[in-house]
């Protein structure tokens, strides 16, 4: 068994290789060129536009430029971004908390709620309540998220102003102006009251998906016949529900979830920009339309594993929850 | 048809969802006005819904109504292309890597890791610049980066299913692996398969305004509910007229909903399983 | 006659479905005595298994419904209690066995973990000690290496075992009652007259009654005391085993017995709720009428009443003037 | 246990809302300046972001500036340069009061030493235009310096008030120089931790959060009175908006003009101050003209009756801009009052194209010579207005008997592809002119990219009398002289009609409006250019 994650974690190497080999290659097809941004400016001279292009190093053939990011890379050094001049990694790094922050707590928000929210929706199927949770599922999915983001911000922060508009913390945040006893709470109020709306908007639609699936998953499971026999060991529904049909029905959405790790980071590049949210969106967009080949290539990278290392944790999990997989696959 | 007239409310939306395509067909004869007929006068723009506008008028004053009307026309085609592509190229995928397993899973499996861990967006600006895509190019785009979710499920699905009695009953018996995937597995799937389906109807739609913003999309004057959409994302606009922003969504919304609801009748008619519990609306 | 542990009267359960009503049990009075085994013969989809699943009030509104005009067990009213009083009752008092094994172990939970479950509902106890009994469990159906099969998951066992694993199951908390519904079809003859044998002597040792179901005469003919014959959703005959195999007296009964003679080898035809569905669409009569050789006008007119002979009792023409 | 799941989440929430409340004593709150985006380096050397302006202008001090009557005024110097009689040599005096953050003295040194980064080799700046007009640089003394350019400029000395001319310290960047191999690095340490002599001190850089400066005490021009400043990153202007709507940011720079009307309303609810005053960054739709459709001047010029520029700007920005007609704003001193405005008249159009011999075929789109009059605009997604020109130009010139198409490209797209290699029929952008009138990078047939490899002319303008007169106006020091000069060049770019002046934008600065001395400044120099003489009062 071990061996056959260790084959599963060589395949994984090798694909980011080829992920790494496939965007250089798009990157490089691409329209435009890290210069191009000097196009409008009247005070660069091609001297200039040469002598830059030099010292980015374009000047050198493609493949040859390939070959210099990989063994860079493998040292760990991705290069330093056209944009800023630091070191891809330390951009990406000074980026990455706050996205995974977000992305993290998103997604705790999103199962926290769409769980029990689907759970309940299937044991009152057809019932009003069920109506009006499929009736709000079929909203979050037809709702796109800036949409979504802008109706929270324009109720919860311009009319109500109960919570921020955006941003990770308030710059001018100051922990000590606390009595010590509520100082933590604080803390925590300060960091939660900024997460609350842009995770609602990063959530709405996963808890709206998720819920609607794992509903139509427990119905599925709780017309399978060992439900029966759980029933009649003298199991209360409670049990049934949560231990037996749970556990069988949950498989199919870990599949869904994990497969929703790239979807997230895409709807946080949204997010991120609607509520000025710290973190890697804004930088892929800029580094997109910069045509910042370092930061792209970095952010590729990085994302690629993050969703490979999302997809094989989704497959153990998936193996841990139906032993049947494991067995011949 | 037997299988809609089983519940009222997939049959409702059945017919909902046939007078959408008709309005995509008959654009001209129920559109009130010219979709793109601009008219910069004060008491044009930003009109609310009124008896000469159903839905009011956008800042450019056209009517918004029309433009819903019209609008369909790109937007149901983006999202049933993407769709089919999608669902055929994921199901396939999943489907044979699911049922054969070794070293064909592994392959098939590795490429859908490679195409889940690439930057789309490159992808699709390369694609766009190229090729100039009208809004057929842009569905065959998005379903050629959205069926990846769906080979997974798929495959999963087979994985499991294909340890059950039946199948190795069927297989026992020396069928062979296309009338097994055909009659044993895909029909299992299939709720899940139409789950799928529904939601990346409703995904493509989506997609399609938040690409069009990268310059991958429908551009203008082309114009779909999902650019309706984008353009009204703003926050002036949706403060002083939200029906720029409410009739595309209820649009969108509406589409959706039918088609969830038709989806699940489908899929009772489909899955031996649910059929004796009574189970209607819902996915 | 013993003290009587269950009397159901009148019993009817409909099945619902998204265009129809199924009446898969109809007005059937069963009573088993305390210790006695009990057969309730039938052939597929006439009822059996709604009959049990009825009796332990395992239907959900969603699926269909049951009435009666009493179920008694134990001098308690099953109508009348909570489904938290059933669940006090399912398992402890009264177990369940299906058949298609497969189906009925939850694929996610290993053997040994689903029967220590059912002991943990009913006893406090530690999960150590409760596993320990599932594994005696298993030695007690004959499981060998039963250790290795505890910790084994459903799909890895094959049929028969799965099959044990259910009794095993089922007889975790010495069940007053043990309804056997085709307990055996799974397994090989020596292993089913074993199985026989072991509810034989937990009848004889702890005074367990078993309502055995099934569509094997020969198996009911080994075993039970009294026999109930089902067909359609009805009772079609009940007498003790020996009149029942000496003097059958309804056309049903015999051609079951007849069949026992010919038919060297049963058929396992999978018998499910779904194929309950054949019920619908009941024409007036006698259900047999269509299959019975010596039909008669009035059969296929009105239903016959069940004429009581005081021991024995039978639904035929044959045998009863009735109404009409 | 699902209703108490629900009962302990609402719970929690009720209890933070609580905390909220009690939290709302506000503590001493700094000056927050909303940016719509992260900037990329506070290295005044590698400068190339107007929003990295704003920061910089607090931090670091330039030998002029450009207020806000957009005169030029000392600001390292005791006085305004002196210009010798052939217009080549400069002399400067420093004043002798002014200390880098860190107490050092800035002297004569550093000026040379920014002069000498910028031309440095290895260093990867992106301009050195201005640097490279340098002959010599002569240090005097401590507080005097000589330049003296290579050849006579009379533009050049703005260049001087720009971030991008900033002074920095020689005695901290040194270092970095040295031990990065003869080259400092637009993300170096320095572009992180600047040290500068300007009114304010740097603090924190939180990435893509925002940065924190504080008042410097021994600032030359006395300390400022506002203590602290934080510009924080927004996002986008949706963001801006509903940050400054909730008081989160203080001052909303550059707002966009669809949001003026929502401004006005803030206004009547909150206390404060919205500015509107004109800007020197114009709309244009450039003619290709290597496009032998856009080489008869009688079709560039029917395009140009037939948008309707006024309508446009009244109900399309709201009032918020205003008629372009050349590239200089009629606010400016060079600006011709008289030259030829193309008002909106389609019958005017057709029969200019009737003459030039286009016309209508059977589907309506007129042909000449068996080619139709059909081209393309293009401009970059994500734009409204823009996009909402090309709409609007589509019907009104296919009124005219035009075939338009609209092709839209990502913005790296079209600017590295589309504009560079000159690929467009018509393209939809923006410039920020100068105050300076001279436009040579525009308009001089030298500075055609595709042909000369340098330049913006990418219209492919070509007048040989423009030309004179663009290098005319570049030795001419006599303001007059200048006026008739450029007046001149924009008679001949109305009449030629190479591109369509579209409309000068309208900034729009929202601020407190207990924010005292804040004097809107529409050039390079920006709206901080004062920062130090603001007040805040409550």
């Amino acid at each position: 068994m071990k061996k056959k994650w260790l084959i599963r974690l060589v395949f994984s190497v090798l694909t980011l290789l080829i992920v790494s080999i496939l965007s250089f290659m798009i990157i490089e097809f691409a329209p435009g060129s890290p210069i191009s941004r000097y196009a409008d400016n009247p005070k660069i001279t091609s001297a200039d536009r040469e002598r830059i292009i030099r010292h980015l190093g374009l000047d050198k053939p493609t493949s040859v430029r390939y070959f210099i990011w990989l063994k860079n890379v493998l040292r760990g050094d991705f290069g330093l971004s056209y944009m800023t001049g630091r070191p891809v990694l330390t951009e990406i790094l000074a980026r990455l908390p706050a996205t995974l922050k977000l992305m993290l707590f998103s997604f705790f928000i999103s199962v926290a709620f769409a769980i029990p929210i689907g759970i309940y929706a299937a044991m009152r199927r057809n019932s009003l309540p069920d109506v009006l949770i499929s009736f709000i599922s079929y909203l979050g999915i037809s709702l796109p998220s800036f949409w979504l983001g802008l109706l929270l911000i324009y109720i919860f922060a311009v009319k109500l102003q109960l919570l921020p508009a955006g941003g990770q913390l308030t710059p001018w945040f100051d922990s000590s102006a606390f009595p010590l006893p509520v100082r933590p709470a604080a803390v925590f109020w300060e960091h939660l009251r900024h997460l609350l709306l842009p995770a609602a908007t990063l959530s709405f639609g996963n808890i709206a998906r998720w819920c609607q699936y794992l509903r139509s998953s427990l119905l599925e499971t709780i017309n399978e016949n060992y439900i029966r026999t759980a029933r009649a060991k003298g199991l209360n529904s409670r049990t049934v529900v949560y231990k037996h049909a749970l556990r069988n029905a949950i498989t199919p959405l870990i599949t869904v979830i994990g497969l929703n790790m790239p979807a997230f980071f895409a709807g946080a590049v949204i997010t991120e920009q609607i509520f000025s949210w710290p973190g890697m969106g804004q930088l892929f967009i800029t580094a997109v339309f910069a045509r910042d080949y370092q930061v792209i290539m970095g952010i590729t990278i990085i994302t690629a594993a993050m969703v490979l290392l999302g997809n094989f944790l989704s497959d153990i999990l998936y193996a841990v929850f139906d032993p049947r997989v494991e067995y011949r696959g | 048809m037997r299988i809609l007239t089983r519940n009222k409310l997939a049959f409702t939306a059945a017919i909902v969802l046939l007078l959408i395509i008709g309005a995509a067909v008959f654009s001209p004869l129920i559109a009130t006005h010219d979709p793109q007929l601009i008219t910069l006068k004060p008491d044009k723009i930003c009109r609310p819904p009124s008896a000469e506008h159903y839905f009011g008028t956008d800042d450019l004053g056209r009517d918004i109504w029309s433009r819903i009307v019209y609008g369909s026309r790109t937007s149901l085609v983006v999202a049933f292309v993407a769709m089919f592509t999608a669902v055929l190229l994921g199901t396939a995928c999943g489907t044979v890597a699911g049922y054969f397993g070794g070293i064909i899973d592994v392959i098939l499996m590795r490429l859908v890791d490679i195409f889940l861990s690439l930057p789309t967006v490159f992808f699709l600006i390369i694609i766009a610049a190229i090729f100039k895509p009208g809004s057929l190019g842009i569905a065959i785009l998005l379903g050629l980066t959205g069926w990846m979710g769906i080979a997974r499920m798929v495959r999963g699905q087979v994985l499991s299913l294909k340890e059950r009695e039946f199948v190795e009953a069927a297989r026992a018996l020396g069928y062979s692996d296309r009338r097994i995937i055909f009659a044993h597995l895909l029909p299992n799937v299939a709720g899940q398969i139409i789950v799928h389906a529904n939601l990346a109807v409703a995904g493509a739609i989506l997609t399609e305004s938040a690409v069009s913003f990268l310059g991958l999309g429908v551009q203008p004057p082309q114009f779909s509910w999902g650019t309706m959409l984008y353009a009204a994302q703003d926050f002036v606009l949706l403060k002083n007229a939200p029906w720029t922003a409410i009739f595309p969504g209820l649009a969108i919304f509406v589409t959706v909903l039918c088609l969830n609801y038709i989806g699940g009748a489908l899929r009772d008619a489909w899955d031996p399983k649910v059929k004796n519990s009574g189970e209607s609306a819902g996915f | 006659m013993p003290e009587i542990l269950l009397n159901v009267k009148n019993l009817r359960t409909v099945f619902l479905t998204s265009n129809s009503r199924i009446t898969a049990v109809d007005g059937i009075d069963i009573t088993i005595g305390k210790g006695e085994i009990v057969g309730l013969l039938g052939e597929s989809g006439c009822g059996k298994t709604a009959v049990a699943l009825s009796l332990m009030k395992l239907i959900t509104p969603d699926e269909g419904a049951i009435s009666a005009d009493s179920m008694q067990f134990k001098g308690r009213e099953l109508l009348l209690c909570s489904e938290e009083e059933m669940c006090r009752i399912r398992g402890k008092e009264m177990a369940i066995i299906f058949q298609e094994p497969m189906a009925y172990l939850n694929p996610a939970f290993t053997v040994g973990e689903q029967i220590a479950e059912a002991i943990l509902v009913h006893s406090p106890m530690k999960k150590k000690e409760a596993w320990e009994k599932a594994v005696d469990l298993l030695k007690l159906v004959q499981i060998p290496g039963a250790v290795n099969c505890a910790a084994a998951f459903p799909h890895q066992l094959s049929g028969g075992m799965q099959q044990r694993v259910l009794i095993a199951m089922a007889l975790a908390c010495s069940p007053e009652l043990l309804i056997a519904d085709e307990p055996t079809t799974a397994l090989d003859v020596t292993v089913q007259a074993r199985i026989m044998e072991l509810f034989r002597r937990l009848q004889q040792e702890r005074g367990m009654s078993v309502l055995l179901i099934t569509h094997d005469l020969a198996l009911v003919a080994g075993i039970a005391s009294q026999v109930y014959v089902m067909f359609a959703g009805m009772i079609m005959e009940k007498a003790n085993t020996r009149e029942i195999l000496s003097e059958p007296l309804h056309p049903y009964t015999r051609e079951l017995l007849l069949s026992l003679c010919y038919l060297e080898k049963q058929e396992q035809r999978p018998e499910n709720l779904k194929s309950v569905k054949n019920i619908s669409g009941i024409q007036p009569g006698c259900r047999f009428h269509r299959r019975c050789s010596g039909a008669m006008t009035i059969c296929s007119k009105t239903v016959p009443p069940l004429v009581d002979f005081g021991r024995r009792s039978v639904r035929c023409w044959l045998y009863g003037k009735g109404v009409g | 246990m699902l209703k108490k799941y629900l009962k302990v989440i609402l719970l929690v929430f009720l209890a933070s809302t609580i905390l909220v409340s009690c939290q709302r004593q506000e503590v001493s709150k700094p000056l927050v300046w909303g940016i719509p985006y992260d900037v990329e380096t506070l290295n005044p050397l590698f400068t190339e972001m107007a929003v990295e302006t704003d920061i910089l202008n607090c931090i670091f001090s330039t030998l002029i500036k450009v207020n806000d009557k957009q005169e030029f005024v000392p600001d390292l110097l005791a006085e305004m340069p002196q210009i010798s009689e052939d217009g080549l040599e400069y002399s400067f005096t420093l004043r002798q009061d002014v200390k880098f953050h860190d107490g050092q003295e800035l002297t004569a040194e550093d000026v040379k030493y920014t002069y000498e980064m910028k031309m440095a080799e290895n260093n990867a700046v992106p301009d050195r235009y201005i640097w490279e007009r340098i002959d010599t640089f002569r240090v005097t003394d401590k507080y005097n310096f000589k330049i003296k350019l290579k050849s006579k400029d009379v533009t050049w000395l703005e260049n001087l008030a720009y971030a991008n001319a900033m002074i920095v310290p020689k005695h901290i960047l040194e270092e970095e120089f040295n031990a990065g191999g003869n080259a400092v690095s637009k993300g170096g340490d320095f572009s992180r931790n600047p040290v500068g002599s300007g009114p304010y001190k740097f603090v924190e850089w939180k990435t893509n959060e925002y940065i924190k400066l504080e008042a410097y005490d021994d600032y030359y021009r006395g300390a400022p009175a506002i203590k602290e400043i934080i510009f924080k990153v927004a996002g986008d202007s949706n963001s801006l908006l509903a940050q400054f709507a909730g008081g989160e940011i203080d001052i909303y720079d550059r707002a966009e003009a669809n949001q003026y009307g929502e401004l006005l309303q803030l206004k009547e609810e909150k206390d404060i101050e919205v500015y509107k005053y004109p800007s020197y960054v114009y709309l244009h739709a450039d003619f290709n003209l290597r496009n032998p459709i856009f080489q008869d001047k009688k079709v560039r010029q029917a395009l140009n009756y037939a948008f309707p520029k006024d309508s446009f700007i009244e109900n399309v920005l709201g009032g918020v801009g205003i008629a372009a007609h050349t590239y200089i704003p009629p606010w400016s001193w060079a600006y011709n009052p008289d030259v030829k405005k193309y008002d909106y008249n389609p019958d005017l159009a057709s029969e200019l194209l009737d003459e030039a011999g286009w016309l209508r075929g059977e589907d309506g789109v007129r042909v000449k010579d068996g080619v139709r009059l059909e081209f393309t605009i293009n401009t970059n997604t994500g734009d409204s207005i823009r996009e909402k020109f090309e709409v609007i130009a589509k019907q009104e010139w296919e009124k005219i008997g035009t075939k338009v198409n609209i092709q839209n490209y990502e913005p790296g797209t079209l600017v590295g592809d589309i504009l560079q290699n000159v690929k467009f029929d018509i393209i939809v952008f923006a410039w920020k002119s100068g105050f300076d009138p001279n436009a040579e990078n525009l308009w001089h047939s030298q500075q055609r990219p595709d042909l000369f490899g340098t330049g913006q002319n990418y219209i492919g303008f070509a007048d040989q009398r423009v030309d004179e007169l663009l290098e005319a106006g570049l030795q001419e020091q006599a303001r007059e002289k200048r006026i008739s000069i450029y007046r001149e060049i924009q008679q001949i770019l109305s009449e030629e009609a190479p591109c369509i002046f579209v409309y000068f934008y309208n900034d729009l600065t929202a601020v407190p409006s207990g924010l005292k001395n804040f004097k809107p400044n529409p050039t390079q120099a920006n709206n901080t250019w004062n920062i130090w003489e603001w007040e805040l009062e409550s």
